[in-house]
């Protein structure tokens, strides 16, 4: 037994970090709710595992989504936690292969060739070598870029990356120090021994051709060791325990489980699943079009993980969901932030201090506190009808909207009520979106008893942000749909008859309607129906956020404007006629941002109605044209 | 017009006055400027800074004095106009005080304004009260560098009250004197500036921000230097035990009264016709309008015409103005006074 | 504070106060509740001081407190107060001298609007003539008996027996004055000081050797207000309308009110005793409460006629310890007395009883 | 005491309807001032009022409840901070870009933390 002292460090280090992470996941397994712990247990057992290995194989080693979204970025991650993989895996194959017994302790694979410094002459062992040498290169160039990419992100074609605490720093030196030291511990080894392949054996050969290797080498061990054992101890307070935590997410969201609305084992699993990789950065519209750093969805985390005050980041965000779709982690960043926004009602910074360290964790004790009340509304008395149109607080800010959509149903004559033509009461999203989801149902309750009362199967609204929570918290028998649906409905069955515009537009998708709640393509089946649709640069799913987001509580209108001016710049960037929106804030905001003019898509169908001299026939031949491409 | 310089008479030595003998000067018309007070000036020699822009009052002072140091003018100060005649032939003559009488072709009439005589609010006991002030002693506070209580500590609230003596019917004034609220936003923000831990209060009736820049200072006033408004008029004043002043008003935003305690009142006095012009305009037969300021032969295309022949009406005699109105009312008046003089 | 500024208006808002030959109108309140002032006022005048005043006996209300409170026209106050101008036109009186401050209002107003509006005199004329048969010289001057004692402040300074210092001190008495309202702030010209710094009580308490309290709510109604206390549901807000002068006053210590208007003197006093009764609170060093007493009480006191004769123990609020500064022995014990010795109930709930 | 007697009466006396600046609470302003400054911005004009959804159905009314925090009186904002919807017409029509919405939302927090005397 060639034991040295070197390897203590690591071996501390190794065994508490195993410790750590079994206790740590078994905690939050125990605090899963039962229905959780259920979904977690089935699909450990099921095709949700063997989807969870893929995937930590894609995302987690390979770094898939990191690599299609920027492929330097991809590759030095994928550098170092594949090659690191690898470096293991074969590591723990050569020791067990040419080590002196089988089933050896892991220090004795990752110190290898301290331990056989004469291994790998001739022979199989030999090829090995090469291929070791060859993972340690692959990770030494990733860590290149790393290094590069700290100081100066923006060769790696990031904008900004996250700033860092005092123990992610030291982490950082020591995940840094890891690879290098290891090379020069080998190099001086093999150097003493004149052994090691082309990169160990070479610099090796070099370096103890003016110094004393053999006796230089144990220091590098030394370091080696260390780094790692610091590494590992440090890991569960740094960023880097995104590592092993990530693994764990991926089998709980494979599971099944959500985030839901309120802290949970699930939402800590996913704090901590977050590498501060700062893909959600670049693509946040308050950084890079208001010049607002510090409030972006890695701070978020970061603050959330290490227990700061972070009511003001959580209050100042568009919720425009940009950043979700990006996560290469896939971390539920819209509810994680609404949760925290319930949670800012508490306030309560010492408890959650306490509770950090608790083994059970008390977060969803939700205060009783004096809000909103709103026994003031008084019961309607509603009509009976079979649609019903819902436009919305700010629809009444954009009449035209209204006037637009009247128009439409009627010519198709579509028999409806309107629901709010006197002014209504608020859908309740706004104060969903302020954390206020008790007070939310308030209002919930009021507009759901007109709805049920009225018998109406269809409920047609212009407005996305009410489209969203009527989907979503009503209870309803009545159809939702967003007055781009219903358009496309009343084309599809052919009532609607419309001439075509001959203007080129280009469509903007409100948050709350595309990312929010899926709906892409009915808006540009209709549009295309009426108008030459212009693709634009961001759209669907990575459409922009227009800036009037009510989701963001603190932004003042200043910023708003800024990033509202940013986003119609990139969407008329091809000098469209009309830049067309499905919701009333978006048409609002943008009205404002760009001297093109904007209209609500109700508008520009209204428009393609035929005037009361047209005749039919002139539409038909652009109708089949149409028909024939897929449309309608 | 070379050969026998036409001669024409102004009436007052402020800005209106200073500015339009300079332009007439410049033309080589030969100017007789009369002023009652001591020096030419008028109310700016009392002020410090002007609105919007916090520009030195002395650099306008300068360039008035600049204007009427050309050798076409004489300047006649401590004297009073006391009447003016035209006489057939064309001839105006003009009463000085003292006696003495002056020829001249045309005269312009730029008699000015006087300040609100604040003792008329008795509710709001200036000359009575140590610490109500007005805005153009706030002015000469501002000059001295250091605005204090009469007891000479420093004031840690202020309030300015707008519309005192104007648009008030029970002192006779229903007109609007335009430019306080705007000096009132000025001064607040110069307390401000001078001392931040000063609270600054404007109780108001309406913000009557008509001018250039005049709104954006209002901004100003309250997103850079925290300067508070409060909608209503403050109706009565006292002193408490502490000598603090404890006004009354209604907070009209909020439908309740409001009581405060301030260290420092400085009360917003409006413009009003001033007496010697008024005499002058009886002993003249000019007609004088329902605010008693002159009344102009045409308010929208000849306010600078009095009814009279050869005589012309300059700046704030005939209405309340700021300085760059007057300077303007001032120069229309000398063209119409040219083409006057031009056309005989 | 500036004594020039005041000084200034004073000076402003002087009125003719006739010497002599005044026609006496009484205070429905006054003659109820504090006989003794308006007895004293008289025997002031006449005896101290010399004056022919002439009283009527038909006379009557003028009133003023139906007039305010919404019941009597005011056609029909017009003609009563003409009534009385006929009655002092029969007597041969052009001066009326008016003991309440309600009165004197209506006086004033009337007469202005005779002035600006010449047909209602007329009009006035003509209903008092139809009614009663009589008819009238409309008045050369009306004052209230506050301008006449004012007028004659220095006379009776001259002849006081006691000052308003307080004798162990040897410092002036801290008084608060309050001037009715419809004294002079409907009509400042018609009250002596206007409206905004009266100084008709002022003038008698410098005189007299006192020192004049002037607090923030100085101006503040006294909560009268008619309507606000005449209906019972409104008295709530009288009695805060109190209290809030109360509290304005309280940090000064002052040693008494004086007011020159009946309902003034009363609610002051009387709303002392109510809000200790409802708050528990009573105002006054050492919860001794604030005298509140008329001009012509303190007018004989100065004089040194007997408080009791005056009447000062039909005041909620008593005096002695205010007399016991002006060093004036009264006993305490004789304030219950009537004339021919037999002893009246004695109220209950006094302050400093 | 206080009812019996007013009993004993049949009033009492009126609660002072006046806005004492001077001894009003005007902690709640700063906080809101200070995490809003757009706050300050308000001049009174009352288009966030005039279009409030809560307003149609309750008394509710943005630019008092603005003044209110001004001048410190907190008893009347308690119950006016419950009833706004946060639905957010007001931002959409404020001609001094002021974040109403979040001056709402802070005065609650605000009078909330009052309450339990962390302010």
């Amino acid at each position: 037994m060639n034991s040295d002292l070197f390897i203590t460090p690591f071996n501390l280090g190794l065994y508490f970090i195993l410790i750590y992470s079994v206790v740590r996941s078994t905690v939050w397994f125990m605090n899963l709710s039962r229905s959780d712990k259920l979904r977690l247990q089935r699909g450990f057992f099921g095709r949700p595992f063997m989807d969870s290995l893929r995937e930590i194989f894609m995302e987690s080693l390979l770094h898939r989504k990191i690599f299609k979204k920027n492929p330097l970025l991809g590759y030095m991650h994928m550098s170092l936690a594949f090659g690191w993989f690898l470096l293991i895996v074969f590591g723990t194959i050569e020791a067990d292969f040419f080590g002196e017994k089988h089933l050896n302790p892991p220090s004795h694979a990752i110190f290898f060739r301290w331990f056989n410094p004469e291994h790998g002459a001739e022979g199989f062992a030999r090829i090995y070598n090469v291929w070791m040498d060859l993972l340690l290169a692959f990770i030494l160039s990733g860590l290149l870029l790393a290094v590069i990419k700290r100081f100066t992100p923006r060769m790696m074609g990031m904008k900004k990356t996250t700033k860092h605490t005092w123990t992610d720093r030291i982490a950082l030196i020591s995940l840094w120090l890891i690879f290098p030291s290891r090379l020069l511990a080998e190099s001086f080894t093999c150097g003493a021994h004149g052994s090691g392949s082309f990169l160990t054996g070479n610099l090796g050969a070099s370096l103890a051709s003016f110094l004393p290797a053999a006796e230089i080498a144990p220091y590098f061990w030394w370091l080696y060791s260390l780094a790692l054992g610091t590494f590992f101890f440090l890991l569960p307070v740094s960023r880097y325990f995104h590592i092993p935590v990530e693994l764990l997410l991926i089998f709980m969201r494979n599971s099944g489980i959500t985030t839901g609305d309120r802290h949970s084992s699930y939402t800590e699993v996913q704090t901590h699943a977050c590498s501060s990789c700062g893909v959600c950065i670049s693509v946040c519209q308050m950084s890079y079009a208001a010049g607002i750093h510090d409030i972006q969805s890695a701070y978020f985390i970061k603050g959330l993980r290490n227990d700061r005050d972070i009511a003001a980041i959580t209050a100042n965000c568009l919720m425009c969901g940009r950043c979700e779709e990006v996560c290469p982690v896939g971390i539920e960043l819209g509810p994680m932030r609404l949760i925290e926004r319930r949670q800012g009602e508490r306030e309560d910074g010492k408890l959650r201090l306490a509770g950090k360290y608790a083994v059970t964790r008390i977060r969803s004790s939700i205060e009783k506190i004096p809000t909103q009340s709103f026994s003031y509304l008084a019961e309607e008395e509603t009509e009976k009808a079979d649609i019903l149109f819902f436009a919305g607080c700010m629809t009444h800010l954009t009449p035209s909207v209204i006037v637009a959509m009247k128009k439409i149903m009627e010519s198709a004559g579509v028999k409806y009520r309107f629901m709010d033509e006197q002014g209504g009461v608020c859908c309740g999203r706004p104060l969903m979106l302020a954390g206020r989801d008790r007070e939310a149902r308030e209002l919930i309750n009021h507009n759901s008893g007109i709805i049920w009362k009225s018998g109406a199967k269809i409920l047609v609204t212009s407005c996305p942000i009410c489209y969203k929570v009527f989907r979503e918290s009503y209870y309803l028998e009545a159809t939702v749909m967003h007055h781009s649906e219903f358009i496309n409905l009343l084309i599809e069955e052919g009532s609607l008859r419309l001439g075509y515009l001959h203007r080129k537009v280009v469509y903007h998708d409100p948050c709350e309607l595309g990312r929010g709640s899926g709906i892409y393509e009915e808006p540009r089946a209709v549009i295309s129906y009426v108008a030459e649709l212009q693709q634009a640069s961001q759209e669907r799913s990575m459409s922009l956020c227009c800036g009037g987001s009510l989701g963001n509580l603190t932004l003042s209108s200043g910023k708003r404007a800024l990033i509202a001016a940013d986003a119609a710049r990139t969407l008329t960037m091809d000098s469209p006629d009309e830049l067309i929106t499905a919701c009333p804030l978006c048409k609002k905001t943008f009205m404002q941002a760009t001297k093109t003019k904007v209209s609500d898509i109700a508008e520009l169908v209204a428009a393609a109605l035929p005037k009361p001299l047209d005749k039919p026939v002139k539409r038909r031949t652009t109708r089949t044209t149409l028909n024939a491409t897929g449309n309608g | 017009m070379k050969g026998t310089q036409k001669h024409v008479i102004i009436a007052g030595g402020g800005v209106a006055g200073m500015e339009a003998a300079g332009a007439l000067a410049e033309m080589g018309y030969r100017v007789t400027l009369v002023e009652k007070g001591q020096d030419p000036g008028g109310h700016l020699l009392q002020w410090h800074a002007l609105f919007p822009d916090s520009r030195p009052a002395e650099e306008v002072k300068s360039y008035l004095r600049k204007r009427i140091g050309n050798h076409n003018i004489t300047v006649i100060t401590g004297t009073a106009v006391e009447k003016i005649k035209h006489h057939p032939g064309g001839t105006v003559t003009v009463n000085l005080s003292g006696s003495k009488e002056e020829k001249a072709d045309a005269v312009i009439v730029a008699t000015g304004f006087d300040l609100f005589d604040a003792r008329r609010k008795e509710e709001y006991g200036y000359g009575i009260y140590d610490n109500v002030i007005t805005a153009p002693e706030l002015e000469t506070m501002f000059n001295g560098g250091r605005v204090t209580k009469a007891d000479g500590s420093v004031p840690s609230r202020i309030g300015m009250i707008h519309c005192v003596g104007s648009r008030d019917e029970k002192v006779n004034n229903n007109h609007c004197s335009k430019v306080c609220c705007v000096t009132a936003v000025k001064q607040a923000i110069e307390l401000r500036k001078m001392m931040p831990a000063c609270e600054v209060f404007c109780f108001y009736m309406d913000m009557r921000m008509y001018g250039p820049y005049y709104e954006e200072l209002y901004r100003e006033s309250q997103e850079v230097h925290n300067v508070n408004f409060i909608r209503g008029k403050v109706s009565e004043a006292s002193v408490n035990i502490n000598n603090r002043l404890v006004i009354k008003v209604e907070d009209t935003l909020a439908g309740r009264p409001l009581k405060m305690e301030l260290d420092i009142m400085v009360l917003m006095v409006g413009m009003e016709m001033a007496e010697a012009g008024t005499k002058l305009a009886v002993a003249s037969g000019f007609r004088l309008g329902i605010n008693r300021f002159l009344e102009a032969g045409d308010h929208h295309y000849g306010n600078n015409l009095s009814g009279v022949s050869g005589v012309f009406y300059a700046g704030t005699c005939t209405a309340p103005m700021n300085i760059t109105d007057t300077i303007s009312h001032a120069r229309a008046a000398v063209a119409e006074t040219v083409r006057y003089l031009d056309g005989r | 504070m500036k004594p020039e500024g005041k000084k200034r208006i004073w000076a402003e808002y002087q009125k003719e106060i006739p010497d002599d030959h005044f026609f006496y109108v009484r205070s429905c309140i006054r003659q109820t509740f504090f006989a003794g002032s308006e007895q004293y006022f008289l025997k002031i005048l006449r005896e101290d001081l010399g004056k022919d005043v002439f009283e009527d006996p038909r006379h009557t209300t003028c009133t003023g407190i139906g007039y305010h409170g919404d019941v009597v026209p005011f056609e029909t106050i017009q003609t009563v107060v003409a009534r009385h101008f006929a009655l002092a036109t029969e007597a041969g009186y052009r001066h009326i001298a008016i003991s309440c401050v309600t009165s004197f209002g209506i006086y004033s107003e009337i007469l202005e609007t005779w002035k600006h509006f010449p047909e209602t005199l007329e009009r006035t004329r003509e209903d008092l003539y139809k009614a009663t048969g009589r008819t009238f010289e409309v008045p050369e001057t009306i004052s209230h008996t506050s301008d006449i004692i004012y007028k004659f402040r220095d006379e009776i300074a001259r002849k006081a027996k006691y000052n308003l210092i307080n004798v162990a001190t040897g410092k002036p008495l801290k008084v608060v004055e309050h001037i009715g309202c419809h004294y002079s702030k409907m009509f400042p010209k018609y009250g002596i000081g206007g409206a905004e710094f009266p100084h008709v009580l002022v003038g008698m308490i410098e005189s007299w050797g006192g020192d004049v309290i002037d607090y923030p709510e100085r101006r503040h109604c006294c909560g009268f207000g008619f309507r606000q206390y005449l209906v019972q549901a409104n008295r709530g807000y009288s009695l805060f309308a109190s209290r809030k002068k109360f509290e304005s006053m309280e940090p000064y210590s002052p040693d008494m009110i004086i007011a020159n208007c009946p309902g003034c003197t009363m609610f002051m006093d009387r709303w002392q005793y109510t809000i200790n009764e409802i708050d528990g609170i009573t105002y006054g060093k050492d919860g001794q409460g604030i005298p509140v007493l008329t001009y012509e009480e303190v007018a004989g006191l100065v004089l040194g006629y007997d408080p009791w004769e005056l009447g000062l123990q039909y005041h909620n609020v008593q005096s002695l310890p205010l007399l016991e500064k002006m060093g004036i022995r009264a006993d305490p014990s004789r304030r219950f007395l009537a004339k021919d010795g037999t002893r009246l109930p004695e109220p209950a709930n006094l302050i400093n009883g | 005491m206080n009812v019996k007697q007013a009993n004993k009466f049949g009033f009492s006396i009126n609660r002072s309807r006046l806005i004492d600046y001077d001894t009003s609470d005007r902690k709640v302003r700063e906080y809101v001032t200070l995490r809003e400054p757009s706050f300050k911005l308000c001049f009174a004009c009352g288009g966030c009022t005039a279009t409030c959804t809560a307003g149609q159905h309750t008394s509710f009314n943005l630019r008092r409840l603005n003044t209110y925090i001004r001048r410190g009186e907190i008893e009347p904002l308690r119950e006016e901070v419950t009833r706004c919807m946060l639905c957010g017409k007001c931002l959409l029509v404020c001609p001094r870009g002021v974040n109403t919405r979040n001056v709402v939302a802070m005065a609650a927090e605000a009078i909330r933390k009052l309450e339990r005397n962390e302010l």
